[in-house]
């Protein structure tokens, strides 16, 4: 377009607009203002801390596996086949983004509790799920396999009916094309679907503090951590793993932008 | 023996696409499906694949009932709009697709594919990618793709479609020497008339879900039966008209007074089905007109000019005779244009007229019985 | 399709698929079995439940006009017109999305604490933005402006250039084109995102519980009475709670279900 | 004075698509910028209209500067090619939204709206919405909007492009008509020549990022002046050879041996251009070779029949010459097809061929010097 005066709206505009982002980043770099690197390195050489990281890798990896592993059928049923109920699994793959994570968490509790259904159960076995790693896995998978999925899905539904009719018409059977046709063309909505689950996984707190609640050394994350720290007034040390935390996020949208930057264009 | 449809029902969202439809497409035969948009050619071409299936009616494909058979099953190539290319394979290996599904050996495979790659002239381009094609080449390359696994039968959904004009006809003209080489059976779906017109043995017009007339192309344009074909191919001067006299294999009729004020009266060769007091349509193909500066024996009327068109080696002109309105197409080397002509005479032999369906035959009569009025 | 025999491929994965979403229904319904019609009334009539709701609706609300009213600026500029930075300002905005809600609550803290670079400022007029709902609003705002922005921002893109192009030669000012073809055309987007902030704003529970503390009839929000109920030991309390939240959760997805399916087909 | 287009330069990706571009599009004419697909002639039209602000040079409007005038004060109608009609708005109120954005008062709108949707005939469909118009009746929905606020020139983009067959036919019959009422200039954009055949007063041919001719469209249908425009608009007979010997006015060529085995001899009518020991290219249009049965004069050759495409109401007849192809196009009426013919006569007389630029027209000399080629 041609180069023109700003309008009185289009300043009124930029003004708000302004206020916000101002706002945005300031709160972002508060963080890297409250503590100097010396006290960070002082603070993650704690034990403690070494021990949450340690935690939350640990267990996100774990989710990050389980999610590939049960939401990739997901994704591919839903995107692909048509069948009865189809709009109802379709919601309730929402139902856990729409919950709010601490309510999630709580239904956790409940389902995996001394008196919960599953609870019941696995107490004959002598298998605790609430207050272990295992309670923590639970509640990130719930929390975070739907991005995952959603993910995959929009980049499964991308790929254009005739590219899919075209395989069946050429003799692919369906697992011919989905090992050659589905799963290379998806692989970017994958990874990128993966790394979101990750960071998710990473920086949940709502769901994962009501199941794990924090036990030191054994479950307490990055993010309880953080929380722990911070209502005792060691602000320090929660902003030393706000920034690890941070620094993880930053490493998984990278790969993020990356690999979604170059997906198929279909219309080419 | 090609492929079958018999009585074919197809509805979406309960309107009827498909409507009691059959049709034959022989062995060897490039059989043009020609039909306006959004009249369900697709729809047709997705049951003949296995793609869509039929609510009703039977589909064979070399004598073989295939109803249940799915897609994969069917060894029937189908080239689509959007050449629906693989866009992470290279040409060579789009076009070794088919092939290595079907779990060909490598040794064997790579002659197939050169061999296909080469009769559709892209042996050069074997790695490059679809996004660094141009438009022809790359329906180019769907075309070897379905080719290579040597399908019983070509299904092409209007392949030409989103070509420019001049890779269009280039392509038009490569597909047709492609299917004389291999003599490969073709159900080729268009609406363009002279897209069918370049390329079919056989052109089948399809109109509210049915097939409306099956005939070579020759006969399509210059007889059409019914006045939706004859609109639809061009041959758009439809006359109706009262028979009042029939006189040595020649017949007089009046042009009803919906079509121009002043009665015309135009004569025409006698066909079997004319019979007095009823209305007759007639229709006369533009191409069939002449144009000249004075009378010309029969059927000879003086017109006002409203509109000439160039096009090619021809004009369209379109002349008014007291209301009614005549399309001429004309070759240029027979017509002068001049500025200062206002009128001219329009002069077509009474064989030129050959009568249609009338409006009754798409509504409720069959097929068959609009087929089998004897005509000449 | 032809309909066919489904594939050993078919039914693994349907069995994969079918276990995951076993375990979502389950922990979903689970919060339905908790607690019993009568115990629920009973704890609604609580008033410190009844004051937790209270001060829900009235912060997201706010939260809500303020979105709009900074959001919907910084969505129109970033997807109607061309500037330097605007990548950056872009990014910007998926920063809230991608920290870790706890870890945004942890920046707000120092921010706005008595310390922080705002707190200070704002200390000498006596105006105290943590530990009050002021900061429960910050809070929601951050963590939740950002998917209005986005779903706007998505609804404006989606108006082809040539449309716009079309207003422009038509004669119309910027501000004609705005309030005739950009507002109409997007009001789908701006109510579906509206609806999805205020879920969000409702649910939000880590950075609220770092900035709001939890003064039970002040700034204890329904998330933050849930977790202090469910630590506490009483489930009841916690689910019944939990429970209104999903209510509202659930309109507001109505909504926004029915907003989107009613969007304009530019390629008709 | 309608729109002068000075030098303008444009790059996208430091790729040069508009390349010291200089046009003339007088009031009340009806030009057509024809050109191949992708060479910037959407990109000409944006900078017109003050979509696009291009690199370098200067646009005017009747008359007056606007490099620097925001689209909105440009008075210049546009219709685009995806018709970019306003999904939330009725045709009439499609229509009215350039009168109301100017703030033209509402009884003045009415009356206004009514008299362009006549012209278009559209005055039945006011209240629909776009969504529920076929694709002709949202072209002439945003043919009326643009036409409405009574702009100085209406830019038209590729506006039949997505049309199917017979809608093409008819808004382009239509268009011809709506510019003949309101004598509006129009610059109308497309990439098929016989769009631009039917449509132009004048056609501006776009190559290169460059204008290569510009010529009534008889002119550069018959004499194109480069091999670009001869192939593209299709004069696809073009021929390299040398002057052997000059004879009254005549003009004896041979041909290169790159083009044929036995080394043909030709006569040209004598244009001041030709001198001896340089290679001269000539064209021949397919329009101009006669067929026959039998040698008839001069530049007569035997060809071996090698394709025969019916189209419309001519044949596209291709012949070999010991290794020379010749196009010919031929009315159906001069020529009885016959499938035993193997061999036929191709003739055309010495002034239908003419000489092109050649090769270095396009290159480096400025369009000037090429325009300046005395021809005839």
């Amino acid at each position: 377009m041609i180069k023109k005066q700003f309008t009185f709206f289009d300043i009124f505009l930029t003004l708000l607009a302004g206020i916000f982002f101002t706002f945005i980043l300031l709160v972002f770099l508060m963080l890297f203002t409250a503590v100097s690197a010396g006290q960070l390195l002082h603070q993650l050489s704690s034990p403690l801390v070494f021990a949450s990281i340690r935690i939350s890798l640990q267990t996100s990896l774990i989710v990050v596996c389980l999610t590939f592993i049960f939401g990739f059928p997901v994704a591919y049923l839903l995107s692909l086949k048509t069948f009865k109920g189809k709009e109802f699994l379709d919601s309730l793959i929402d139902l856990p983004i729409v919950l709010p994570p601490l309510v999630s968490g709580l239904a956790l509790l409940i389902l995996f509790g001394g008196d919960g259904i599953i609870g019941k159960i696995l107490g004959h076995w002598d298998i605790r799920i609430i207050f272990s790693q295992k309670g923590i896995i639970c509640a990130q998978l719930f929390v975070s396999a739907p991005f995952f999925i959603k993910t995959v899905k929009e980049s499964i539904s991308a790929i254009p009916e005739e590219v899919i009719a075209a395989s069946a018409t050429l003799g692919a059977s369906s697992f011919y094309t989905f090992r050659c046709l589905i799963l290379p063309l998806s692989k970017n909505g994958i990874l990128a679907g993966l790394a979101m689950t990750w960071t998710r996984a990473m920086g949940e707190f709502g769901a994962t503090s009501m199941v794990a609640g924090c036990i030191p050394g054994q479950t307490e994350t990055m993010t309880i951590g953080i929380y722990m720290n911070a209502m005792s007034g060691n602000l320090e040390a929660a902003v030393a793993v706000g920034i690890i935390l941070i620094g993880f996020s930053f490493i998984s949208l990278f790969i993020l932008k990356i690999k979604f930057s170059r997906s198929y264009g279909y219309h080419y | 023996m090609g492929i079958i449809i018999k009585n074919i029902y197809k509805s979406f969202a309960k309107q009827a696409v498909l409507d009691n439809l059959s049709l034959t497409v022989k062995k060897g035969e490039f059989h043009v499906i020609l039909g306006p948009s959004g009249e369900g050619k697709s729809t047709l071409l997705g049951v003949m694949a296995g793609l869509i299936q039929p609510d009703q009616g039977d589909v064979y494909i070399q004598q073989q009932r295939v109803n249940k058979l799915a897609p994969e099953k069917r060894k029937i190539g189908f080239v689509f709009q959007n050449h629906a290319l693989f866009p992470h394979l290279t040409v060579y290996e789009n076009t070794a697709y088919g092939l290595r599904a079907r779990g060909v050996n490598g040794k064997k495979i790579k002659k197939i594919v050169a061999h296909y790659l080469e009769l559709v002239k892209l042996q050069e381009l074997h790695d490059r990618y679809p996004f660094q094609l141009s438009g022809g080449q790359k329906q180019r390359t769907a075309i070897a793709r379905a080719l290579a696994f040597e399908p019983d039968a070509l299904l092409m959904d209007e392949p030409l479609s989103h070509l420019d004009v001049l890779e269009h006809e280039r392509i038009r003209d490569e597909l047709k020497r492609i299917q004389t080489a291999t003599q490969v059976t073709i159900c080729y779906v268009t609406h363009d008339h002279s897209e069918a017109a370049a390329l079919a043995d056989k052109i089948s017009i399809l109109h509210n879900g049915r097939i409306e007339q099956v005939e070579q192309p020759e006969d399509i344009f210059y007889h059409p039966k019914t006045s939706f074909v004859a609109e639809f191919v061009g041959a758009n001067n439809i006359f109706t008209a009262n028979l009042i006299d029939v006189n040595e294999g020649i017949s007089r009729f009046r042009l009803n007074s919906s079509e121009s004020i002043a009665k015309l009266e135009i004569e025409a060769k006698t066909y079997p089905v004319f019979t007095r007091n009823t209305e007759q349509k007639l229709c006369l193909h533009p191409e069939k007109i002449a144009i000249s500066h004075t009378p010309n024996g029969k059927n000879s009327f003086l017109a006002r000019i409203i509109d000439i068109i160039p096009q090619g080696a021809v004009f369209k002109v379109t002349g008014e005779i007291s209301g009614l309105k005549l399309r001429a197409v004309v070759p240029k080397t027979s017509f002068k244009i001049n500025s200062h002509t206002e009128k001219i005479w329009f002069t077509f032999p009474p064989d030129a007229l050959h009568p249609l369906c009338g409006r009754s035959c798409r509504a409720a009569i069959p097929q068959r019985v609009c087929k089998n009025i004897n005509f000449e």
